[in-house]
């Protein structure tokens, strides 16, 4: 019987989240769109639904009626499976992650390393359609994408074992509880241990913005060097679901940073103050989008950055920082709690 | 950049081909604007062909303030000359002189390092044998240049690292700056 | 090492002003016209392609049939058909045809017209599938205007 | 797999940069060979919409060639087209009166900052930056309001005629050029907040593509590439024509040679642009806008003519040589970007790909006046 109770919870939970995935996904195009409209003094979708808001079906839509063009030549089960490793991993990780104190699918103990996992294997994806693509753009797209994935998790990595070191746990749900309270209690500022909170935090931004390929770091789809990199030869729901996983990644990555930085659901005002006060999921996706449209504002700020400058920003700034962050800390955590 | 150098070897050069008459060039160098420009009297009979030789020519009315004519072998030393002075090279076409039977090679030279100097050299050889040395080793820049000569005229630049068509599509087999192209 | 902290910072600042600029511009009006739902008013100079002037008096042309906008133009877009007719002194325009996909606007018909018998028209909205649709008679286009 | 096919020139492989690329504004194809991220060499290949103008110089009357100056650069179509009726002018010896000469002067410097303008916008998209794009195309439009007022046309503009102006401008007209300068030098701090001081921007273009004046001097290029390697040469200071000696204006010259040298030059000769605009608008004198004796049918003493304006991007020169008939008997268009895309080849050699695109974009290619 709990058994049956549990698999049912299961498909619920299973259902809303890429429910949740896809809708977030989705609309997220939306916001960009109209985001980027207006930072650029245009009006961005408007004429499908009220301010273009079913833009995205019609999208879906469109993608979903057109022919699946396989080129001749390409490594035709690579290419199948590249856009679905895009998109799959990432739903999965939304599992765990937890939008309120009880609103998480899945509590688990090593939470964190399992969205590493999982958000490893985004890289894979994108080497595969790259490589599996047989075309030369793809191909220096992919292995831009590589390097520049294996240069920025180790710093990502490194400030994420800060975090855990003075939260004292691998748990998201015990990490949050650890920064409980008002905005001057969470990671992002100097307390817990980590005096460099600031600055752990803005580079952990900026390895996540490297990390989703989000620009100024999308080196591997520089429309004005490598065409559209490495999904150059799909087009379709292929292109669509290697669309959609970068979004979901977006969606994640800022999850993870309010989860990590930014107290998780817990509200930015002392809990004396009446209604805004209170916790909730609410301020958990409020930061979190937030956080999204500072993504999509940098992207329409600012030019894309060379991979030499990219490199040279993990490997001589933020590798270095991080390390001697970590020792900090872990001197901190060690002589005062 | 010594002007009156440049003039005085450019000058030297053109009538290197014609040892035994130089005051020819001196003479030219004066009556020339007024025989060009009075073209319209020799109508009846038409003028010939210029000789090699240096002309000062109204610069108000020509736009430019040296015309030289040298012998096809002469352009490399000519681009020599102007490059050690430190001019520029803008271009370089050709006229197809069909009544004459010959083309003309035309070189622009300008300074821009200072005060405006502008220098064409020009040069005539016969239309069914248009060979003339290249000059990309004195100025990189002509390699396009000369290609596009070669494109219209059909002239063959001897020594060209690319004698390729470079506007026309690499598989046509006219030259229709030729006044006797008809169209294709 | 001085300078590069330095570089850090004064980098990060510029990368802050740029997000504050477009922020800001987020906020404003956008400037563009919504095409099909508005659109612009031509600014009298604006060349369309030419048409026949009416003449308020006559209520109609005032062309000499003379060709001048024909012979001037430099795409041979124009085509002048005109008749001798009884009791009318000169040439009588029948068809006068404007091949406008050639046609490069440079006005060079209109100044060579000695009665000023054509203008440049206001029409900008014009789109077709078929280069026929191009291909105007304008005394046609005049009668019809009536 | 023999030893040799395992060699380092195994690595290299080609790739075809156009005519269809995002990065190539129109339909230039640069052959490219490439080790990795590294241009081997890079073959710039041509003539993907040559339309033979100077032909057509040869089959059409003087007036008759007017229209394909518009087509040459799209960008600042009225440069060339001053170039040309300046040179038929000379040709015929037809004077222009005053005011038309101060016409063309504020159309074609207007014109001058439109490019500049949409150069700037599409060398930041080249570079990655959409937005700033679209902030100057908000300017740009004004000035192609402003000029389709007078001319007409919003591009491909055909309004100078030999000896004057096709139409006289209105008082609206110059009191929106200035309202337009006032606006713009409002607007050119947010353009150097927003793209030049950034710090990305200038890892990009700092010390990327460096072309050294003896290079420029070889190739021949000109115009703001020259100027950006330390030479200062522009030619309505150096061989001036119209009404520039009377006008006080500077020639933006920096030393570098490398893209953002490029960036900065234009940057400056907007407003550059702007202070000869004001200039000409306080002091253009009343009159006639067309010459009274203007011949009808242009017949030009034969020999060679030539004559050079300073474009947009370079040095545009004519040589037209006549044989007394009305038409050219031979029309040579000497378009500056030719030149200038011809050190491509040489100057991209063992740069990064990424490097070599800005290095194109900044040498402001547009390609028909290239291919012409």
């Amino acid at each position: 019987m709990d058994l049956g109770i549990n698999v049912i919870e299961m498909l619920l939970y299973l259902v809303a989240i890429i429910g949740f995935a896809a809708i977030n996904a989705a609309y997220l195009v939306w916001v960009e769109r109209k985001g980027a409209g207006h930072i650029q003094r245009r009006t961005g979708p408007k004429e499908v639904g009220p301010y273009g808001l079913l833009q995205p079906l019609a999208d879906g839509a469109k993608l979903m009626s057109k022919q699946l063009i396989i080129p001749a030549g390409v490594d035709k089960p690579l290419f199948m499976v590249a856009p679905l490793l895009a998109m799959v991993p990432a739903v999965m990780i939304f599992v765990t992650i937890p939008f309120s104190e009880n609103l998480v699918a899945r509590d688990i103990n090593i939470g964190l390393l399992v969205i590493f996992a999982f958000a490893s294997v985004n890289v894979l994806s994108l080497l595969m359609g790259g490589w599996a693509s047989r075309n030369k753009y793809a191909v220096i797209s992919a292995a831009r994408a590589v390097s520049q994935n294996v240069a920025y998790e180790i710093p990502l990595l490194v400030m994420t074992i800060t975090i855990v070191l003075v939260s004292g746990s691998l748990n998201l749900r015990e990490i949050v509880f650890s920064q409980a309270g008002a905005f001057w209690h969470w990671n992002w500022l100097p307390t817990n241990g980590n005096f460099l909170g600031p600055i752990t935090f803005i580079m952990f931004f900026i390895c996540y913005l490297a990390e989703t390929n989000r620009a100024p770091f999308d080196l591997g789809e520089a429309e004005s060097e490598l065409i559209a990199g490495f999904h150059t030869e799909y087009g379709s729901m292929g292109f669509g679901l290697f669309f959609m996983g970068e979004y979901a990644n977006i969606v994640i990555g800022s999850a993870l940073i309010v989860i990590l930085f930014l107290g998780g659901w817990y509200s930015p005002f002392p809990e004396v103050v009446p209604f805004l006060g209170s916790a909730g999921v609410w301020w958990f996706l409020l930061k979190m989008y937030l956080l999204i449209w500072l993504v999509v504002l940098i992207r329409w700020t600012f030019p894309r950055v060379t991979l030499w400058s990219l490199l040279n920003l993990s490997w001589k700034i933020l590798i270095p920082f991080s390390l001697f962050n970590l020792l900090a800390s872990a001197g901190l955590v060690k002589f005062l709690g | 950049m010594n002007k009156a150098n440049v003039i005085q070897e450019l000058k030297a050069l053109a009538s290197e081909g014609m040892p035994e008459e130089p005051e020819v060039a001196a003479v030219a160098e004066e009556a020339a604007p007024e025989a060009e420009e009075g073209g319209k009297a020799k109508k009846a009979a038409p003028p010939e062909p210029r000789k090699n030789g240096l002309l000062e020519v109204d610069y108000a009315r020509r736009g430019v303030h040296v015309d030289v004519q040298v012998a096809a072998d002469q352009v490399v030393r000519a681009a020599e000359i102007v490059d050690a002075a430190g001019m520029t090279l803008e271009a370089v076409t050709g006229v197809d002189w069909i009544n004459d039977k010959e083309l003309e090679v035309v070189y622009d030279y300008a300074y821009t390092g200072g005060e405006c100097f502008r220098v064409v050299v020009r040069a005539r050889i016969p239309r069914d044998e248009a060979n003339i040395p290249t000059i990309t080793e004195v100025f990189a820049g002509a390699n396009w240049h000369e290609r596009e000569t070669f494109d219209f005229f059909g002239i063959n630049f001897e020594g060209h690292p690319q004698l390729e068509y470079l506007l026309l599509p690499e598989d046509c087999d006219f030259h229709p700056l030729l006044k006797d192209f008809k169209g294709c | 090492m001085a300078g590069y902290f330095t570089n850090i910072l004064s980098g990060t600042k510029s990368l802050l002003v740029g997000l504050s600029i477009t922020q800001k511009e987020f906020f404003k009006k956008p400037v563009t016209l919504q095409y099909p739902w508005e659109s612009l008013e031509m600014t009298p100079r604006y060349r369309g392609h030419i048409q026949l002037i009416k003449d308020p008096e006559t209520g109609s042309h005032k062309c000499i049939s003379c060709g001048m906008c024909q012979r001037g133009c430099p795409s041979n877009c124009i085509t002048i058909h005109s008749e001798k007719q009884e009791g009318v002194k000169g040439k009588v325009l029948v068809k006068y045809e404007l091949d406008f996909t050639k046609c490069s606007l440079c006005g060079q018909c209109i100044e060579n017209c000695k009665p000023s018998a054509i203008e440049f028209s206001k029409e900008y909205n014009l789109a077709s599938t078929r280069k026929e649709d191009f291909h105007y008679d304008l005394l046609k286009r005049l009668k019809e205007q009536k | 797999m023999s030893s040799q096919a395992l060699s380092q020139n195994n690595e290299r492989f080609e790739v075809n940069l156009g005519p269809q690329h995002p990065a190539t504004h129109g339909v230039l194809r640069v052959k490219l060979l490439m080790d990795g991220e590294y241009i081997v060499d890079a073959e710039p290949v041509l003539g993907y919409i040559h339309r033979m103008h100077e032909l057509m110089g040869e089959n059409r009357t003087w007036a008759q060639f007017l229209p394909n100056m518009g087509r040459l650069d799209y960008l600042s179509a009225l440069s060339y087209n001053l170039g040309y009726v300046e040179l038929v002018e000379k040709m015929a010896g037809i004077e222009v009166p005053e005011r038309a000469e101060y016409i063309r002067v504020i159309t074609t410097e207007m014109n001058r900052i439109s490019s500049h303008l949409l150069w700037f916008g599409a060398f930041v998209l080249d570079l990655g930056g959409f937005t700033p794009l679209l902030y100057a195309f908000t300017d740009r439009e004004e000035i192609l309001d402003l000029l389709e007022s007078v001319t007409g046309a919003r591009l491909t503009y055909c309004y100078y005629r030999f000896g004057g102006c096709y139409n006289d401008v209105e008082d609206e007209f110059l009191s929106g050029c200035l309202a337009f300068i006032k606006r713009l030098r409002a607007r050119m701090p947010m353009y150097h907040n927003l793209v030049t001081k950034n710090v990305i921007l200038r890892q990009r273009l700092e010390r990327v593509g460096p072309v050294s004046a003896e290079m420029c001097r070889k190739y021949g290029a000109t115009g703001p590439v020259l100027r950006g390697s330390g030479v200062n040469y522009d030619v309505r200071k150096n061989e001036p024509y119209s009404i520039y000696p009377e006008l006080d204006f500077d020639v933006p010259v920096y030393h570098e040679g490398d893209s953002m040298a490029r960036y900065m030059v234009r940057m400056d000769e907007i407003e550059q642009c702007m202070r000869i605009i004001e200039q000409a608008i306080a002091k253009i004198p009343s009159g006639p806008v067309m010459a009274e004796k203007v011949p009808k049918m242009i017949k030009p003493e034969p020999g060679d003519y030539y004559h050079a304006v300073e474009a947009a991007r370079g040095t545009f020169s004519i040589r037209a040589v006549s044989d007394g008939k009305n038409q050219a008997y031979r029309m040579k268009l000497r378009s500056p970007t030719f030149s200038n895309l011809s050190l491509f080849q040489e100057a991209s050699k063992g740069m990064l790909l990424a490097d070599a695109l800005a290095l194109m974009g900044s040498l402001d290619l547009v390609i028909p006046e290239i291919d012409r």
